[in-house]
């Protein structure tokens, strides 16, 4: 047990558990708070995994963006300080059935494979990571065509959004 | 050192996990919760290989960055649209939202 | 003569030496040297933030002509730590029905958030938390945390006034956030690298401001915006939401808010001072053959202090001489005017990055600053004949007499 | 830059497509947006194919700016476009005349945007065929090209009319624009079905459909196909390519859908017919059926000839007897295409000769010189037709002193058209019959009793409409003939000026022109 | 400036004036006749320059100045156009620059420039006069300006651009290009009042007829282009082997040789264009013109044209003996046929066009006798006093208008002579002049330009031993000076037969002074021309048209030997001729009183009625032919066979095939079946997302463990 193995370990129980508490919880609002820490954690695995620029966007996106954004919608979408009845459906213990069988086919089909005991290379000296990353998104040899059809889903999505959120009957925003 | 194998493991108990919350919980936006706990461990498999593979080969964090932007999208239009139905419909359980039937 | 060059390594060998010493395992050692080098930070913080609010206070006294604390302690002095001491023994209440949790949580992470944003602020070339090299991205995440805390504050006070105190200071953070990431992209397209030291260093000659001043301009805007300080306080708005988001706390947890608030600004004078000033740099005075004393760790830190007080002036001098704008206002403000501005600017700016790189210094520093000066320009002759506009639409058209008259 | 150099064929041959494409998103209403923006789309390939033409190599054999996309690989046809100085030049027609046509069909108010984008389609069609250096790939665009130009006549032809339509089997009447479209359709698209064979015949005999491939082994094919000799299914292969182009170009008797759809059409809509879908026939003729099919083309040449004096001379006196000015206009094409199968009949006949040669360039340009001269006339013709709402010639007279700019620009126009020296028509017409009279004296001199009437129908359409005392109907009130306006005077201008400067000084065209049939035949 | 420069130059200021007119003066009158004229001047001064260089170079004749670029690429060689200056040219450029200035100025004049605009003038009609009030207060009605003035000199300067482009050319296509350009403008031009029908028709009718003419002339051209490669005349005659292939006889149509074919071709293009007979019917129409029209066409420069084409062709022409003498027929033909129409004409224009076509036919007749050199000083010295009359008759014309307009009585036709009489004291300058050019047309003796040339013409006939040709021409020569001094007695002799011409007023400056300057080359042009063995005259004055015109050809022209015999009868047929006309028409006061108002001539033998009822009847019935019969009534009723066929067969397949079987059995059994399968398949669908979810995960759970366990143990 080296130190990092350590904090992986933490990090990767406290995310699971705060997962855990997604997936459960009665209060909605805490369900995103919960939500919150599991990303954090995911953006301290990035971290463990020197992908530190993935970690910050983790953090401005889904902590600064996509969570602010459940809770708006849970706040939005109900009329009550607290969640009435119950909140997992009558099939729920199907849901956790599959649930299981996925996570142990997944583990299953891990097992059988060589790489899973790979053990990470070092960082080569110098090597800028963003850099790289910055070059890979842009070059025309590599991966501007996907990023450009990202950025064009993400302008459809935000059309596509404001379209279905505006109220018809709220009419001119300035009204 | 941490071997490849733990990652990966981490990833699909989170995977599990929000598939459960996908299948299992009756509000929509929870539903939605779900979605970014499967993305989010999608993305920690894609991290893990960029970084238990060839570092210089940037394609694992590329499509990291992708997913980020397609839940992004997800989330504006998938919220947007629950807060439509939610409009419409008055509720936001995914089981009394159920018009599209035979 | 390490002192001088690099106290902060001194003294962190130093422990670690004492404490390897004591038997401790190296990689222990470490650690508690790093908590302890944290820990002094933090306090030297909380020393700086209790000036701040007899800065504060101070200031605005002056600029509604009044004295300000003058009681306690020479020039009133002391008043601040009387403040804190009111704080901390007042009544703490926790609201019925409140999500408690919640409710204390946040204003913990309000403060967390600046707090950790002094961890990549470099004081001098090598007085710094740590060197990150997404450091720009970063100063955005820990605002996302601050986002978080006051939603978190809001809702769980179940307040009508601190919910929707709480709506509009995210909406209004949320939104300025972009205009700021942009405005950040600016000193990185620049200096080529989103690190706060390469950053600094890449100001020599040149500081950004003047390559760039309307990425200045609009960093400060958007910061002030997020701080959520006048004129964008639509968060807590006095006068109609009563104090918005934080209406239901008092005591220390309302302090910390308070305290935040005002560190928050500091800080981000100081980011001002780091992104577009040169940091800890003199403008390449200390470059000088003659002035080569001023190339000094204490010089330095010395240095972007100041520059960050000056930061937190003009923040305040804004504060206090301008209006509320109405949150409509506000966020057309952001998604009409600023956010198109600060995109433009990022494509032109990267535009003739591209093309003038290669140029010399001057050259460069010349095409970027025309740039930046024809494209504002462009927008306050845009501003003028928008604002005419508006006006004619309330006034009815301008009458030609005065027009005439005005010549 | 260097993108588009290297595949500028391409983007010139899509971009039309594109940006039709791009107007499905326009909105619908907005009709200013629409035409200027379908106007500006169109001057991206005119632009281009300057470009083009300035880096066009004259001197080299072959085809150029080749580039081969993959396109149906089961077949071994791919997207194989490319140009030489015949193409250039027909490529050149087309996307001058779309945005000129373009231009002219501003004054269209009714669904803009399909009519703007079928325009563009249609460009692509056009530009298509011409650049194809693929038999499928030729015949696919030769296909495409119809269907925009059903619709524009179908659509937005003249509204007025009834047609009546007797046969054996009894008479029935139908509108006129309708009739006219149904009757281009039906006969072009008969018409190609022999062409559609043949290529298919050719594609089985090679496993290919490359031009450049089936030219260079197709004189050297002895094989029998399915028991037939070869030489027997030459020459049905050769008169199922020539029936399709003689439909097209038109050939007497073939022609008699060209009247009713070019008067039915709309302005723009016979500008592009006359302008240059007449010359994909003539083209197909020049590409495909002499390369292919020379010693047949040479057996047949007289028979050849005789349809295209057969055309020149009953079109001429067709164009004489109508009253109906588009009418007119519409058979002085048949007269003048006439010309450009006589060149090439007299081209066929000996192959390689000077006077070949002479007879070919004279053909080639006057494919485009008519597409100048009669996209012009259609034009002046729809400007008169859209203010007085007749084009009977009986209706006009002595309109000059109302409209005298417009008269100038009618008379110049005509002119050009009845082979004025000075003037484009003269030099192609010119050395169509210098190079056909020793080839074939009897045909050309029989001819001449066509250009004969050339003259005399053109004048008549000057004197019906501009000379003699004027017809006071349209002198006054709310039926007062208006001037020409600017945006028409913007239409005739570039085809005036290129008139002109081929008229006085036609070489650096026909430079191109020359060394490309040197080099081809 | 090179000479070679300056002869490319020389048809430039006409054409950019025209342009220049066209484009942006239109608008403005002043400035359109300076630019016009302008022009004009500038021409001629290049042309004298290009002239007196010419006189000043030894044997021009074997060294013109040539000059020449590529045009057309013609396969491996390219055809070139270039300019070039023979002695031949630069003699019909000097008559050319100088008539066409002198025309220039005179339509200034013509056109009322500096009247007040016509009361109710309208463009395309000839202007009605303008009513004004002077400082009396009385009101006078005065001629008025043209309303297409501007118009007018943009169509002469595109005119003598052409004219200017046939002389310069060293090649008979560019001379094509400006014989065809001069057609174009002489349709304008006679159709100039486009909106008298009578005008228009004239316009068409003259386009049309020399259309004839130009196909078979650009069939020739074509031949002789396929023949020889080239179409430059110096390499054409220049090249003897060729000339002698070409010369070889009966070797096409009719026996002629391929050089006969060639020239006959060519000369059906002069019988147009000179109006030849049978193509001699639209020159008399074409006076519907104005009249610098009339003598811009008719005198100095299109009518020339076509002698001038077949001077230039005559090395050509004169390889076929059979050509010649069908050109010297037509010729001769002309002449007298047109000279006896000329007597019954009452129309003071009209009675000069025929003139014209009978002087043009002396031309022809003698290029086919083969006195070429006689062909071109007849020619030239034609131009000048013809295009004297032509604007003299205009003068008249005008003088009669402004009478015409006084009194006010439209009804009185200022064109027909018996409404003259006594115009001489009225318009003396007018009648000077006109005297002086009537009397070089009939060949006064001695002192007129038209008695050496035509006399020449006579001289070259009789040597050359063709009597018939002689007798005829004799005649036709009398006859001519017979109309003349009809012409002159009826017009300005005698006194006045109407009012109007009592009040006719001489006519202002622009339009005197080329009739002054005209008048003076109809005298002393002749001189020059004079034979060197003429009786007291001959070497006075040496004969230098002869030595200079005579050296444009490799081989000289031997010179007639002087002989008294056609000398005496041109002497008594001018005197005579002239002298008869005198003693009778100074009697004759009405068109009833006239003894030569035969219907028959009066009638132009009705050639205008036959060509209605040959040709173009038949064209018009043939068009209608072609159209309704043929077009649409053949083709396309075999067409509309084919529209219900196959509407029928449809029919048949749909009732009887489809309908019943594919429709009701297949498809709609097939439908059933779907519909049924369908229905009992819906439950499935219960609408909630998660169970979908759930459903195909369960799904891919087990195809996917199948698959793996299946394929993996393949694997």
């Amino acid at each position: 047990m080296t130190t990092a193995q350590i904090i992986f370990l933490v990090v990767a129980a406290v995310t699971l558990a705060s997962a855990f508490m997604v997936v459960t919880t009665r209060n909605l609002i805490h369900a995103a708070l919960w939500l919150v820490a599991t990303l954090f954690g995911v953006a301290v695995t990035y971290a463990l995994l020197d992908a530190g620029f993935l970690a910050v966007v983790q953090v401005v996106v889904y902590i600064g963006a996509i969570a602010i954004l459940f809770i708006f919608a849970v706040m939005l979408t109900r009329k009550e300080m607290r969640d009435q009845g119950p909140q997992l459906n009558s099939g729920w213990w199907i849901s956790a059935l599959l649930a299981v069988l996925t996570f142990g086919g997944l583990v299953g089909m891990l097992w059988g494979w060589r790489g899973m005991d790979t053990l990470a290379s070092e960082m080569p000296v110098g090597f800028d990571s963003i850099n790289a990353l910055g070059d890979a998104l842009i070059s025309p040899n590599a991966f501007v065509l996907p990023f450009e059809v990202a950025s064009v889903l993400l302008l459809a999505a935000l059309v596509g959004a404001v379209y279905v959120a505006f109220n018809p009957r709220s009419g001119d925003s300035r009204k | 050192m941490i071997p490849l194998s733990w990652y990966l493991i981490f990833a699909a108990g989170l995977f599990s996990l929000g598939l459960f919350g996908v299948l299992a919980r009756r509000n929509a936006v929870a539903i939605l919760l779900g979605v970014e706990l499967m993305l989010n461990a999608v993305n920690i498999n894609l991290a893990a290989f960029w970084r238990y593979g060839n570092v210089a080969d940037m394609t694992g964090q590329v499509f990291a960055i992708i997913v980020f932007a397609v839940a992004a999208a997800e989330v504006a239009v998938g919220l947007a649209l629950v807060i439509s139905v939610y409009r419409s419909r008055n509720t936001v359980v995914a089981d009394e939202i159920d018009m599209l039937k035979w | 003569m390490d002192f001088l060059k690099d106290p902060l390594k001194l003294a962190a060998d130093w422990l670690i030496g004492l404490m390897t010493g004591w038997g401790m395992p190296e990689g222990v050692a470490t650690g508690v040297a790093a908590f302890l080098g944290i820990f002094v930070l933090i306090a030297i913080l909380m020393v700086i933030d209790i000036f701040l609010v007899w800065l504060e206070r101070k200031v605005v006294a002056r600029f509604q002509d009044r004295i300000g604390p003058n009681r306690l302690g020479p020039f009133g002095l002391i008043q601040p730590f009387a403040d804190i001491i009111k704080l901390l023994i007042k009544e703490d209440i926790t609201p019925a029905n409140a999500d408690k949790v919640v409710y204390n949580l946040a204003p913990m992470l309000s403060m967390m958030s600046v707090l950790i944003l002094w961890a990549i602020i470099p004081l001098a070339p090598n007085i710094l938390g740590v060197d990150l090299n997404v450091a720009a991205l970063y100063i955005v995440a820990t605002g996302a945390i601050g986002t978080l805390s006051i939603i978190m504050a809001g809702w769980s006070s179940n307040n009508k006034f601190a919910l929707l105190g709480a709506f509009r200071q995210v909406a209004v953070m949320v939104s300025f956030e972009i205009p700021m990431v942009a405005s950040l992209l600016i000193p990185t397209i620049l200096s080529g690298s989103m690190g706060m030291n390469a950053i600094t260093r890449a100001q020599y000659p040149l500081p950004f401001f003047i390559l760039s001043p309307l990425a200045a301009l609009i960093f400060l805007i958007a910061a002030i915006a997020e701080l959520g300080r006048a004129p964008f306080d639509m968060g807590e708005a006095e006068s109609e939401l009563i104090s918005g988001y934080n209406v239901e706390y008092s005591g220390m947890k309302f302090g910390m808010f308070y305290a935040g608030e005002l560190l928050h600004a500091f800080t981000f004078g100081g980011f001002w001072g780091i992104l577009f000033f040169g940091g800890y740099g003199l403008f390449g005075l200390e470059k000088l053959p003659a002035l080569a004393f001023l190339d000094n760790v204490y010089i330095n830190m010395l240095t972007l202090i100041v520059k960050a007080v000056i930061g937190y002036w003009i923040i305040m001098w804004v504060k206090y001489t301008m209006m509320r704008i109405r949150i409509d206002h506000m966020l057309a403000f952001n998604w009409k005017f600023l956010t198109p501005l600060s995109f433009a600017l990022l494509i032109v700016t990267a535009l003739v990055h591209a093309l003038a790189k290669d140029a010399s210094p001057w050259v460069y520093g010349l095409s970027m600053f025309l740039s930046n000066l024809v494209l504002g320009w462009i927008v306050v002759e845009f501003l003028r004949r928008y604002s005419r506009a508006e006006r004619e639409k309330v006034e009815g058209p301008a009458k030609p007499a005065m027009e005439a008259a005005g010549h | 830059m260097n993108f588009i150099y290297e595949h500028l064929l391409l983007v010139i041959l899509f971009f039309p497509t594109l940006a039709a494409l791009v107007m499905l998103f326009l909105p619908a209403g907005e009709n200013k947006l629409l035409r200027w923006f379908a106007f500006g789309a169109s001057l991206v390939p005119f632009i281009l194919s300057v470009w083009l033409w300035t880096q066009f190599d004259p001197n080299v054999a072959g085809y150029q700016f080749e580039a081969q996309y993959p396109w149906y690989e089961a077949l071994h046809s791919s997207l194989h476009l490319g140009v030489d100085g015949l193409s250039l030049t027909m490529v050149m027609l087309t996307t001058l005349l779309t945005p000129i046509a373009l231009l002219a069909s501003f004054s269209i108010n009714d669904r803009v945007k399909a009519y703007m984008m079928l325009f563009l389609f249609l460009e692509t069609g056009m530009l298509g065929v011409f650049m194809a250096v693929d038999l499928l790939i030729f015949f696919v665009f030769w296909e495409v090209g119809l269907v925009p130009m059903y619709f524009l006549i179908n659509q937005w032809g003249s509204p007025k009319g009834e047609r009546e339509v007797r046969s054996i089997f009894g008479k029935f009447t139908m509108s006129a624009r309708n009739y006219a479209s149904l009757k281009f359709m039906i006969y072009t698209m008969g018409g190609s079905l022999g062409l559609l064979l043949a290529v298919q015949m050719l594609g089985v005999l090679f496993g290919n459909y490359d031009l450049q491939y089936i030219t260079a082994n197709w004189s050297g094919y002895t094989k029998d196909l399915m028991g037939i000799s070869v030489s027997t299914v030459k020459t049905v292969a050769f008169w199922a390519f020539v029936i399709a182009f003689a439909v097209k170009v038109p050939l007497w008797p073939f022609h008699t859908w060209l009247p009713d759809a070019h008067t039915e059409a709309p302005t723009a809509g016979s500008m592009i017919l006359a302008g240059v879908l007449l010359k994909l026939g003539a083209y197909g003729f020049l590409r495909l059926v002499l390369p292919l099919y020379p010693a047949e083309a040479k057996y047949f040449a007289g028979a050849l000839a005789f349809l295209a004096t057969a055309a020149i001379v009953f079109g001429a006196f067709a164009s004489f007897g109508q009253t109906d000015f588009k009418r007119l206009v519409a058979y002085s094409s048949v007269n003048h295409m006439g010309f450009v199968v006589l060149g090439i009949a007299a081209a066929a006949s000996a192959v390689g000769t000077q006077d070949a040669t002479i007879a070919l360039n004279g053909a080639v340009l006057q494919m485009f010189n008519h597409g100048l001269s009669a996209a012009g006339m259609f034009f002046l013709v729809g400007v008169i037709y859209e203010r007085t709402h007749t084009r009977n010639l009986d209706d006009f007279g002595g309109l000059f002193p109302l409209v005298p700019v417009y008269g100038g620009i009618l008379i110049f126009t005509r002119m050009a058209s009845l082979g004025l020296p000075g003037l484009n028509g003269f030099i192609s017409e010119f050395l169509v019959v210098r190079g056909s009279l020793p080839l074939l004296p009897v045909y050309t001199a029989v001819s001449m009793l066509g250009l004969l009437m050339t003259g005399a129908y053109i004048l008549k359409g000057i004197k019906q409409v501009l000379h003699g005392p004027l017809n006071e109907h349209w002198a006054h009130g709310e039926h007062k003939l208006t001037e020409i306006n600017t945006r028409e005077i913007l239409v005739m201008a570039p085809l005036m000026i290129l008139i002109l400067v081929i008229g006085l000084w036609p070489a650096w065209i026909l430079d191109v022109i020359n060394k490309a049939m040197m080099m081809l035949f | 400036m090179t000479t070679e420069t300056l002869i490319w130059l020389i048809p430039l200021p006409p054409a950019l004036a025209f342009f220049l007119i066209v484009l942006f003066t239109n608008k403005n009158k002043a400035l359109s006749h300076t630019v016009g004229v302008g022009a004009a001047v500038l021409s001629w001064l290049a042309s004298m320059v290009v002239f007196f260089r010419a006189l000043s170079v030894e044997h021009l004749g074997e060294h013109p100045f040539v000059s020449s670029v590529n045009w057309l690429p013609t396969g491996d060689t390219w055809f070139r156009i270039g300019v070039a200056i023979d002695p031949l040219g630069a003699a019909v450029l000097f008559f050319v620059s100088i008539t066409i200035f002198m025309i220039f100025l005179y339509s200034v004049g013509y056109h009322n420039f500096g009247q007040p605009a016509g009361d109710h003038d309208r463009k395309g009609l000839p202007p009605h006069g303008a009513t004004v009030t002077d400082e009396h207060g009385h009101q006078h009605v005065v001629p008025s300006v043209e309303p297409m003035y501007s118009r007018f000199f943009a169509f002469l300067g595109l005119f003598a651009f052409g004219m200017y482009t046939l002389v310069v050319s060293d090649n008979l296509l560019t001379l094509f290009v400006g014989w065809e350009i001069m057609g174009l403008c002489s349709y304008l031009l006679i159709g100039f009042w486009y909106g008298k029908p009578s005008a228009r028709a004239a316009a068409i009718k003259a386009f049309m007829t020399t259309r004839i003419g130009d196909v078979f002339m650009l069939l020739g051209i074509g031949l002789l282009y396929s023949l020889t490669g080239t179409l430059n005349f110096r390499e054409i005659f220049g090249n003897e082997e060729l000339m002698h292939t070409l010369a070889t006889p009966g070797t096409t149509l009719f026996g002629l040789s391929l050089a006969g074919l060639i020239a006959l071709l060519l000369f059906i293009g002069t019988v147009g264009k000179s109006a030849q007979w049978p193509l001699h019917v639209w020159l008399p129409d074409a006076m519907e013109g104005p009249t610098p029209v009339s003598a811009m066409i008719h005198a100095a420069t299109m009518v020339s044209a076509g002698v001038y084409a077949v001077i230039r062709m005559f090395p050509l022409l004169s390889l076929d003996h059979n050509t010649m003498t069908v050109v010297a027929f037509i010729g001769t033909f002309t002449a007298i046929f047109a000279a006896t129409i000329a007597v019954a004409q009452n129309d003071i224009k009209r009675v000069l066009a025929y003139s014209t076509i009978s002087q043009l036919g002396f031309m022809i007749a003698a290029l086919g006798i083969g006195a070429y050199v006689a062909a071109a000083f007849h020619l030239v010295t034609h131009a000048f006093f013809k295009a004297l009359l032509f604007l003299g008759s205009g003068s008249v014309i005008h003088g009669m208008e402004h009478g015409v307009l006084h009194t006010g009585n439209h009804s009185v036709d200022p064109q027909d002579m018996f409404n003259m009489g006594g115009l001489r004291k009225k318009m003396p300058i007018t009648f000077w002049t006109f005297l002086i050019g009537g009397f070089a047309l009939s060949g006064f003796p001695l002192l007129t330009a038209g008695f050496w040339s035509k006399d020449e013409i006579l001289a070259d006939a009789w040597a050359n031993g063709h009597l018939a040709v002689f007798i005829t021409l004799a005649t036709a020569a009398f006859l001519t000076a017979f109309y003349t001094m009809r012409q002159i007695t009826l017009t300005f002799l005698g006194e006045p037969r109407t009012k109007e011409a009592e009040h006719a007023q001489e006519t202002p400056w622009t339009m005197t002074v080329p009739l002054m300057v005209l008048s003076v080359f109809a005298i002393g042009y002749g001189w020059v021309g004079i034979p060197e063995d003429f009786p007291l005259l001959g070497g006075l004055l040496p004969s230098w048209f002869h030595e200079f015109v005579g050296g444009t050809l490799a081989e000289h022209p031997e010179v007639i030997p002087f002989n008294p015999v056609p000398l005496t009868v041109s002497l008594v047929v001018a005197l005579g001729g002239l002298l008869l006309g005198w003693l009778y028409y100074r009697n004759v006061n009405s068109a009833k009183e006239d003894f030569f108002q035969i219907p028959l001539l009066k009638n132009k033998y009705h050639f205008d009625e036959a060509y209605q009822v040959v040709f173009i009847g038949p064209v018009i019935w043939l068009s209608e032919v072609f159209t309704k019969w043929a077009d649409q009534g053949v083709i396309d009723g075999i067409l509309h066979f084919f529209g219900p066929a196959t509407g029928g067969i449809g029919a048949f397949i749909r009732n009887k095939i489809d309908l019943p079987i594919i429709n009701e059995f297949i498809g709609d059994g097939l439908a059933a079946v779907t519909q049924e399968t369908g229905r009992t398949l819906r439950p499935i669908q219960t609408g909630r997302i998660q169970q979908y979810m759930m459903l195909s995960l369960v799904i891919l759970a087990v195809v996917g463990a199948l698959l793996y366990f299946m394929l993996g143990a393949g694997l």
